[in-house]
């Protein structure tokens, strides 16, 4: 069962024991229903607990869980309609990136985000949510219509970074994110950006330069992978667990730092574990979300973002 | 007349046969581990020193008098090829002479992470560069053009960006804008500083919007690429130049070239990530060797100028 | 909803069973001249007329009774295929019943360069098609939603672009920023017209500076490509849509398939300059198939509408 | 000898038999000098009709000639300062176009041209002066550049025409040639274009959105190649001449047609036969039109530029 997480053990040996207990009541008739009830409650409470007080390495774990709902999912769930647009009018349409309009109780938004496959097929097709450049011109693109035609941007994020290939450095990916990064910051219309897994450095920022940022409760955003810090550290990729815990990279470690705004609370167990409920709640935010920001002239909504990110960073 | 310089082919050593030279086959070193993230190349080897006045050429070996490759400009006199140069020789080959004064002398890194050795890295990286941080900023004329000028140091932490980088590099941008000057930016850098984690990524947004206004304001950017311009930087205020100049052969890239193998399995292709590479691909505007640069910025500031009048030959 | 219409993979035949299907082995015509420069590729082959009742599918080649293509909105229920469409029946099948509204019914092409036999093409392009010319313009309402629309014809000179068909559509997109209405345009071309020479070419900068006015008045361009469209269509309007949707399989390119294939000297690949390449290759928003363009247009319109304000479901 | 045009040939003859004349003279102190000097009269006059009632054909292949001046050759003469800017910050650096910074009199302006190559490696270079989508984006950036700077923009307009592959449609030739199109129409900048040999239809239109838009006297401009118009109209590429003298391409045309507003004479026998003085009557073109230019405010030249464009074309 690829849902499983070792971090549930405990919780699951108590319900494996209640499952034992009831099996016996239905074959004996012996009344256990305290010794059950007692032990449910101890069960909820303490994966309660232990979701409550996740380590930074059992998040990075929810956050790329392979049942973890992605952007699409999201979408479909937010929106009553959404119609996909495609590609950057320069080179090619990035599946890594999927990008189209959406209709949120009744509010026209552009929504984009980064999509991260279903399966191995589909892996493959959206290069496992890694974009090349072509998938950050295509969300410039868009966001850049959602400007002209005032409409706000909902932007998703979850990817492991910006693809590292031959094919994304011939083509600027460095260029294409900064450019992304300064036309964010200027555009004159709500931008509300919303981690929903793995934040990953560089190509994540590319999508995150929003008047209000948020992130799920289990979502990591890091300025380079776990993996790629213990390589760098210890010349080992396999201690990312360690790293994770150096490296303040879950959203209630990144709230403390003045990095995002908001957290979006998730059902016991992570996102997947009822992705209506967690979707409701995301579109909750963002319609609360809008109804300030569509006070603000789009002047007003740039200067704000600017300040916001102007502000960011510790020194003496 | 500016365009000579745009056709000379080669740069010619300024001090030809004022040194000794001897080719010696040099030992490859062992790779070694990088400071920042996303650098995890090293392709031009730090110069090796050979004696207290003798080192030799990454590129060509040859054993060149360190005062003879001072003289010129930091450039091999043999194979032409550009070493690093430290942010303050940058600053006096570039500014006119007594022209430059300096910001933010007083802004100070603080390990708000408690990262394990942060600090001492710091130390050691201040001790190594003799700067405080991995960015110089400050006003100066260059050929008489008064501009804002930001120059990274990559023996500062590999040039990584943390907090204060970012910090000084947005307050000299909104200083410009002020005062109505242009921004000239020399990078190098292996990227994000991973020791600042996410204070240290938000860095590329904050320069990347201070550059916005930058470019609202209608004022000039030129951003200068030397060797190695690598990760967060390269993905925001380098690549943002109105005009972009490379120093020759200079590695270029998002990610560094052993993340790139390391991804696609194989060997890169020669030149792939080099300046000339860039050009190509269409990425950088023109490149400039370093004994003509102070010359074609002047140049291009004074085309830029209010005006925008030049005297004609 | 309208999720559900683009999630939906094929077009369902409106009239299942409703007529005679015969597989027939057609004999691929020679390849016949063009009308118009850039247009040499006529992959699609024009619906072969069986009898006066009959016809086969140019794609499957299914004898299909022309009631119920005409039915079907000219798509072939057998395959899928999408035929051409004339300008009249294309405005029957978008616009709401009795809204639409023509523009400049009183324009008239002149050979202004005296081209040999222009005259007698116009004659036999106005008798072929019914049409002045290869664009016909007005205002209507699709769903409910007012724009201004503007039609291409293939059978008027292949849809090539003259004076008028560049002054039609230059007047219709200023007629919708008087009113601050969106503009759709149907394209279908086989690119300028020769025998206008470079008043047809200047038709190219004509049509793009009148949609850079729309642009700048903040008004919704929808272009929707049909097939073929190629020349100077596609270097012009048709490319400059805020959202450019395409009907499956239109052929969408700036030279025609034969002229690439004599320059390259090697037959194209498979699906080259299809609608579903140029969605792949970044350049179509999206592919939608006749029998939901309406709703789709209607929607667009809707989601731009003042205040953007759209019924939720 | 390459420069020599057949349309020569009568004025060659003259020529030569001048030449015979002097030879004899030196060998026998015969005294020609007035035979000469009728003769020479006559070559010299001769010539001049030729030039000045040259036929489609001939100014096509005046336009073509393999020493025709390109774009480089005038930049160099014209400016005196001159920066190459390479690439389209997306792509690639398409070489079939060059563009820059120039100083003319004293004057920043941005100069962007298409570039036939020398010799045949230089050619293949250039692509035969024959751009791809990334060098109409590469324009159009130095374009926006310009404009942003409030420089003056000149283009230099010389291709058979944008270049038909597979790499060009994959890339967008259309939506590039377009884009161009609707940006150059509304630029807030003065725009001078000129046609310095062949402008080959929407290739050449896609650097020819201009605020003036002149023509050296023997080049042409056309919607097709005489050669595809010959194709389509007879199924034979080689009657081109004959197509040419249908196509109304020539500068004496085509300002009669309104497409273009001035003729920049060229030296007797084309602009090859004193690049230099060609290359001053281009210069003096352009400083003409900056003064007057120079005075009006980016809205009022946008606003010229479109009415200028909106007026094109003819009916009933
Ligand atoms: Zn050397
Ligand atoms: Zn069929």
């Amino acid at each position: 069962m690829t849902s499983r997480n070792e971090f549930d053990g405990p919780v699951l040996q108590l319900e494996e024991k209640i499952k034992e207990l009831k099996t016996l009541v239905e074959e004996t008739g012996v009344d256990l229903s305290g010794e059950i009830e007692m032990l449910s409650k101890k069960a909820a409470s303490m994966k309660d607990d232990i979701y409550k007080h996740l380590q930074p390495s059992q998040k990075l774990k929810l956050a790329r869980h392979p049942e973890r709902p992605t952007t699409l999912d999201y979408i479909e769930r937010i929106t009553s309609e959404f119609i996909e647009l495609h590609g950057d009018k320069l080179y090619a349409d990035d599946r890594a990136i999927v990008g189209g309009l959406g209709i949120i109780d009744g509010t026209p938004v552009t929504i984009i985000g980064h999509q991260k496959g279903k399966d191995t097929k589909d892996n493959i097709m959206r290069n496992f949510g890694m974009p090349h450049p072509e998938g950050y011109r295509k969300a410039l693109r868009l966001m850049k219509q959602a400007e002209k035609f005032k409409r706000p941007i909902v932007t998703l994020i979850n990817t492991p970074g910006a693809f590292c290939g031959l094919g994304a450095e011939e083509r600027g990916q460095g260029e294409a994110i900064a450019r992304n990064l300064l036309e964010m910051s200027r555009l004159r219309t709500p931008v509300i950006a919303i981690v929903i897994g793995e934040g990953g450095s560089g190509g994540a920022l590319a999508l995150g330069v929003g008047n209000r940022i948020a992130m799920l409760e289990h979502s990591v955003y890091s300025v380079i992978s776990p993996e790629g810090l213990s390589s760098i550290l210890w010349k080992d990729a396999s201690k990312a667990s360690e790293a994770a815990s150096m490296m303040k990279l879950t959203a209630q470690d990144l709230i403390g730092l003045g990095i995002i705004d908001d957290i979006i609370e998730e059902p016991l167990g992570g996102a997947h574990k009822d992705v209506d409920l967690t979707a409701s709640r995301i579109k909750a935010y963002i319609t609360g979300c809008l109804e300030k920001l569509s006070a603000m002239r789009g002047e007003e909504l740039a200067e704000e973002r600017y300040e916001k990110i102007r502000k960011m960073g510790k020194w003496m | 007349m500016l365009k000579d310089l745009f056709t000379k082919k080669s740069q010619k050593s300024h001090h030809e046969k004022g040194y000794a030279v001897i080719n010696v086959q040099k030992e490859k070193p062992a790779d070694e581990p990088q400071e920042a993230p996303k650098a995890q190349a090293e392709p031009q080897k730090p110069q090796v020193q050979l004696d207290e006045n003798h080192m030799s050429c990454p590129s060509c070996s040859a054993v060149i008098e360190k005062q003879a490759l001072s003289d010129n400009l930091g450039v091999c006199p043999e194979c032409s090829h550009h070493t690093r140069l430290g942010a303050r020789r940058r600053i006096q080959i570039t500014a006119d002479a007594g022209s430059f004064r300096e910001y933010d002398t007083i802004i100070r890194t603080v390990n708000a992470l408690e990262f394990a050795s942060y600090d001492d890295k710091l130390r050691d990286a201040a001790e190594k560069s003799g700067l405080d941080e991995a960015v110089v900023t400050g006003e100066c004329k260059v050929s008489g053009q008064s501009c804002v000028i930001c120059v990274m140091d990559s023996l500062f932490m590999m040039g990584s960006m943390g907090s204060v980088v970012g910090e000084k590099i947005s307050r000299a941008v909104e200083k410009a804008i002020e005062k109505r000057l242009p921004v000239v930016i020399f990078s190098t850098s292996g990227g994000a500083r991973m020791q600042e984690g996410m204070l240290s990524l938000m860095q590329m947004a904050k320069t990347s919007a201070a550059l916005g206004k930058l470019d609202d304001a209608g004022l000039l950017y030129i951003s200068v690429l030397t060797d190695p311009t690598t990760g967060g930087v390269t993905a925001s205020f380098a690549m943002l130049g109105d005009i972009i100049v490379a120093e020759p052969k200079a590695l270029i890239g998002f990610a560094g070239p052993r993340v790139i193998e390391q991804t696609i399995r194989q060997k890169l292709p020669e030149g792939f990530q080099r300046a000339e590479f860039l050009q190509d691909k269409g990425f950088v505007d023109t490149i400039v060797e370093r004994g003509d640069m102070k010359d074609f910025i002047g140049k291009l500031l004074a085309i830029h100028s209010t005006g925008g009048e030049l005297d004609d030959k």
